[in-house]
């Protein structure tokens, strides 16, 4: 990924000035960063090797769809129905966790 | 932007009635437990309701919906108090006290669905309003247009 | 399209909630618990009444106060007390008439009918508030039923020329005087005894529910059923008249 | 033997009492002093009621089981209410200065502060359920207060997601209700720690747990609460996030006390610490995006959530009073930053192209902001920093390096967001009409003094956290189990 592109993305966006093209990048770096600690912690939980394997193949293919941070926010628009849609899938997966993954 | 509620999912809303005949039928027939019978209706008519809720764009049919849910809880609710053989909790004159204690069915639930209905209605009104206001507006009451990003 | 897959998605996922719901449900199992103890003691003939005004009283504040919240909120929706009404103008601003409070109502069949039938809720309405602690019924079913009947008629002859017609205010000053009354009567359990909520028998060596010998003595329970019919019949009267009328939001944002 | 009376439900009541008559009275001249006045009277509530458990209408202990309604108080709970009726009347006293104030705004504000301490004080799952409704029909009022558009939509978004999981949470009651046949909290946790599990108890943790992220705001429901606190007015967003952070403390440790090392809450816990960890980072990173200061605020709100939560949901004694002291220290520091915001949008706007060099026009109130600022981001002497210090060591003490890791970062992109604030509204170079401009518009004396006590505040207790963590150490003690990964 390059500055360069990053910050045509983000005028794209309407705020292109220097200082919130840094906190975008910022933003965008946390974001890999959550992936690579959780993809550690969850590994770590279920101590298995094989999880781990799968676990950075998903953060290879996280980095080659670089930078996901646009894609972040549109999936966090208030639209009715992407939020409805997000709150059924959490749901879900809470459902099957609590009940299912013993 | 979004597409994947257009289909027409209100089919599905026609199933509610099929399966409540169905357990109709296993009450009538298989001499089905009427408590159970009622939590599953409470839970079908509970989900029937969440289906409205995600899938259904239109703003009035999801506070329809709305209210179907509530009514699904408020069943299970009522439902909880059910006794076989129960009596209403309402000790006449002439009763005796211990057989009306043991008989009369629980009190509780049907006192919190009291309160609870008064809490949809109240939750039903402030929505019914701001839909009123957004038909006015939009002349329309499709979810996606009046409640789309911004 | 790629939306097939928020498809997949959705409806499995929605899947899994409603058998996680319908696994719950199915089995249900009930502990009798509490219940033992609200059936095994007696306070007044009817039980619901008691479990809602003495054992479970404050709950039952509370969803008063959710009407009155509600009422509140839902007046605000139509600009009553906004920072700022620039929306509701452009909304409803520009318009020469009032189209919903136009409509006339139904037929003269329906009209003729519509009359008594409501004054008759009307009174089972009083009656089953008054008589809340030994018979069915009680503050909310009766304050419901008078609603219903005010409800009947803006239905049959439309709002404007209803001939059963509740001011605004007296409306509102019943409501706030039900929710207060339950507030007070609450306090006074404070005053007593140092419970809020407390069912009072007796003050000061006399009955505070004066009833005829034989009946039971139901303490605070009528008067809070009083109160919280006042207030529900209030309530929900308001709400449909805001709902049922432009006039109010005309008025609240010319001024 | 001569009982001093127990006033307990006061701070429930009067508040309600208040609320109606201020409804009654809403156009009246006086609106002005009589809010003043309550305001001040606000601050004594908590103290007077007597700690120990107390029973509406005296239906205590029957055949072993609770009959009533019952309260519980104690030191931890006196100060978190303390905390929200300190804010609560700050915000009364800045909204003194508004131009359209009005009986309406007063009273919803004072129903949303008697129904959060109940949320708080309850020991009773009905009772919670209630004012719960309250709190999220208050939340819509405040919202559709500030009148715009966006803040209709964004109420009716609240109000349709509210209703579901309302309903949810109130079916998860009922499930709970069904198994162990009593709504006190304490009953229950003593019939769940002796009876095995079924599915009916799943259900109705599920449920719990909907509520509690409807409640407070963690995800799947951030989207919609950044949006209410971004479309209401700066100075009532500052309320509206406090309350939900009471009712994520309230519901997070009614959940820990229910189910609190039984074997079955190990997944849903893992849920929890999950779930808290959703709210920080995309709080966070929808932060670092935004160019609207008030939004920006907002999606920080749903980051910090995420942080009382993770303390909470870790569940140890030392989680739990990190957790807690977190949740106060972000009531005074994000209504400081709220209020800040309040300040900055009438000197101009929200947006944060169109603001710029307005250091030289106001230093105070900048030194205030930038203080509060750095209270969020956990810089030293600030309250925040004690806190985040106490998270990071409660993650490690439960041999979860990877939490204290994420939270680090968090924090990290929370300053950068916060000095790309700072930097935008106060230090960019700006033209000399719009100088002119900022000369001509007043700022109201009222908020500059909320903001100044919370500067204070902040500043306090990072110097002296003890005050805080003495009280609420027992209390977590209590309700705290010790694990490790």
């Amino acid at each position: 990924m390059e500055y360069d592109k990053f910050q045509k993305q983000m005028e794209k966006e309407k705020h292109g000035d220097g200082i919130s093209v840094g906190a975008g990048l910022t933003g965008e770096l946390t974001l890999y960063s959550f992936l690579v600690m959780s993809v550690l912690l969850l590994s770590r939980v279920f101590s298995d090797i094989l999880f781990a394997v799968i676990g950075i193949s998903i953060i290879g293919i996280a980095i080659s769809f670089m930078p996901m941070l646009f894609k972040f926010n549109r999936e966090n628009s208030n639209h009715i129905n992407m939020q409805l849609f997000w709150v059924s899938v959490f749901v879900g997966i809470l459902s099957v966790v609590i009940y299912f993954a013993k | 932007m979004i597409l994947y509620y257009d289909i027409n999912y209100d089919i599905i809303l026609i199933l509610y009635p099929i399966i409540e005949i169905a357990i109709i039928l296993l009450i009538l027939v298989m001499n089905m437990d009427l408590q159970l019978a009622s939590f599953i209706t409470a839970g079908i008519l509970a989900i029937v309701g969440l289906y409205g809720v995600f899938f259904v764009d239109n703003v009035l049919k999801k506070i329809i919906a709305l209210s179907a849910l509530g009514n699904g809880v408020n069943l299970t609710l009522i439902a909880i108090g059910y006794k076989a053989g129960g009596i209403v909790p309402i000790k006449m004159p002439s009763m005796e006290f211990t057989m009306f204690a043991t008989k009369a069915v629980y009190p509780l639930p049907q006192a919190l669905v009291l309160t609870n209905i008064v809490i949809e209605a109240s939750m039903l009104a402030i929505m019914l309003a701001l839909s009123i206001v957004f038909y006015k507006k939009y002349k329309t009451l499709k979810a996606s247009i009046i409640l789309k990003e911004d | 399209m790629s939306y097939i897959n928020r498809e997949i998605a959705v409806s499995l996922s929605f899947m899994f909630f409603g058998a996680a719901i319908l696994y719950s449900v199915y089995n249900i199992n009930v502990v009798e618990g509490v219940n033992a103890i609200y059936t095994h003691s007696y306070i007044i003939p009817n039980f619901v009444t008691a479990v809602l005004f003495d054992w479970r009283g404050f709950d039952t504040l509370g969803e008063c106060l959710i009407l009155i919240n509600s009422v509140l909120v839902t007046g605000m929706v139509f600009g009553r007390g906004l920072f700022n009404s620039e929306f509701l103008k452009e909304v409803y601003g520009n318009q020469k008439k009032l189209n919903i409070d136009e409509i006339e109502g139904f037929t003269p069949i329906i009209k003729v009918l519509a009359i008594p039938m409501s004054i008759i809720l009307m009174i089972l309405g009083v009656y089953v508030i008054l008589g809340g602690h030994i018979t069915p019924g009680g503050g909310f079913q009766g304050g419901s039923l008078i609603a219903a009947s005010y409800i009947l008629a803006i239905v049959s002859f439309g709002i404007r020329n209803c001939p059963i017609n509740f001011n605004h205010k007296f409306l509102e000053t019943l409501e706030s005087f039900g929710a207060l009354i339950f507030l007070i009567l609450g306090l006074t359990g404070i005053a007593v005894s140092g419970y809020y909520l407390l069912n009072i028998h007796s003050l000061f060596g006399m009955n505070v529910f004066p009833s005829p010998t034989g009946l039971e003595n139901a303490g605070i329970i009528p008067y809070l059923n009083t109160a919280v019919g006042l207030k529900v019949l209030a309530g929900l009267s308001t709400i449909t008249t805001l709902l049922s009328s432009e006039r109010v939001i005309v008025k609240n944002i010319s001024d | 033997m001569v009982k001093i009376m127990n006033l307990l439900p006061l701070i429930v009541v009067y508040p309600l009492i208040m609320a109606i008559i201020f409804n009654y009275i809403y156009k009246s001249k006086v609106i002005r002093i009589l809010a003043l006045l309550m305001a001040l009277s606000l601050i004594i509530l908590p103290f007077l009621g007597s700690y120990g458990t107390y029973f509406f209408g005296a239906h205590g202990m029957e055949s072993g089981l609770i009959s009533g309604i019952a309260y519980i108080f104690n030191p931890a709970k006196q100060i978190i209410i303390f905390t929200l009726m300190l804010i609560g009347s700050l915000v009364l006293i800045t909204g003194i200065g508004e131009k359209r104030v009005n009986g309406l705004f007063v009273s919803l504000l004072l129903m949303g502060l008697a129904s959060v301490s109940a949320v708080v004080l309850a020991d009773d799952l009905f009772n919670i359920y209630v004012f719960y409704e309250i709190v999220a029909i208050v939340q819509t009022g405040l919202v559709i207060a500030s009148g715009t558009e966006k803040a209709y939509k964004s109420a009716f978004r609240y109000m349709i997601m509210g209703n579901m999981a309302g309903s949810l949470l109130l079916l998860g009651i009922a499930f709970l209700l069904s198994a162990t046949g009593t709504l006190n909290i304490s009953d229950m946790h003593n019939y769940l720690a002796n009876n095995p599990a079924t599915p009916t108890i799943y259900g109705g943790l599920l449920m719990l747990i909907i509520g509690l992220c409807y409640g407070s705001g963690l995800p799947p429901f951030h989207t919609v609460k950044a949006d209410i606190y971004a479309r209401a007015k700066p100075f009532v967003a500052s309320m509206l996030q406090t309350y939900s952070k009471a009712i994520l403390v309230a519901i997070m440790l009614v959940i820990l006390k229910l189910f609190g090392g039984l074997s079955y809450f190990n997944t849903a816990h893992g849920a929890l610490i999950a779930l808290s960890i959703f709210g920080m980072v995309f709080g966070v990173v929808m932060a670092l995006l935004q160019s609207d200061y008030k939004k920006l605020l907002s999606y920080h709100a749903i980051s910090q959530v995420g942080y009382v939560a993770a303390g909470l949901a870790i569940g140890t004694p030392l989680g739990i009073v990190a957790g807690i002291f977190h949740a106060i220290n972000n009531f005074i520091y994000k209504s400081a930053l709220f209020l800040g915001a309040h300040i900055v949008s009438q000197k101009k706007s929200s947006n944060l192209a169109k603001l710029g060099g307005l250091l030289p026009i106001m230093p105070t109130v900048a030194f205030m902001i930038l203080c509060a600022k750095l209270a969020i981001s956990g810089v030293p002497p600030f309250n925040g920093f004690q806190s985040k210090l106490l998270l990071a060591e409660a993650a490690m003490n439960v041999n979860m390096p990877e939490l204290a890791i994420i939270m680090i970062l968090v924090s990290v992109g929370t300053f950068v967001s916060m000095m790309k604030a700072f930097y935008l509204i106060f230090l960019k170079p700006c033209s000399e009409e719009q100088i002119k401009e900022y000369k001509t518009t007043k700022v109201s004396k009222y908020s500059i003094f909320s903001l100044a006590v919370l500067t204070i505040l902040c500043i306090l207790l990072g110097i002296y956290p003890d005050i805080v963590i003495n009280q609420i150490t027992p209390y977590a003690n209590e309700i705290g189990r010790i694990w490790t990964l």
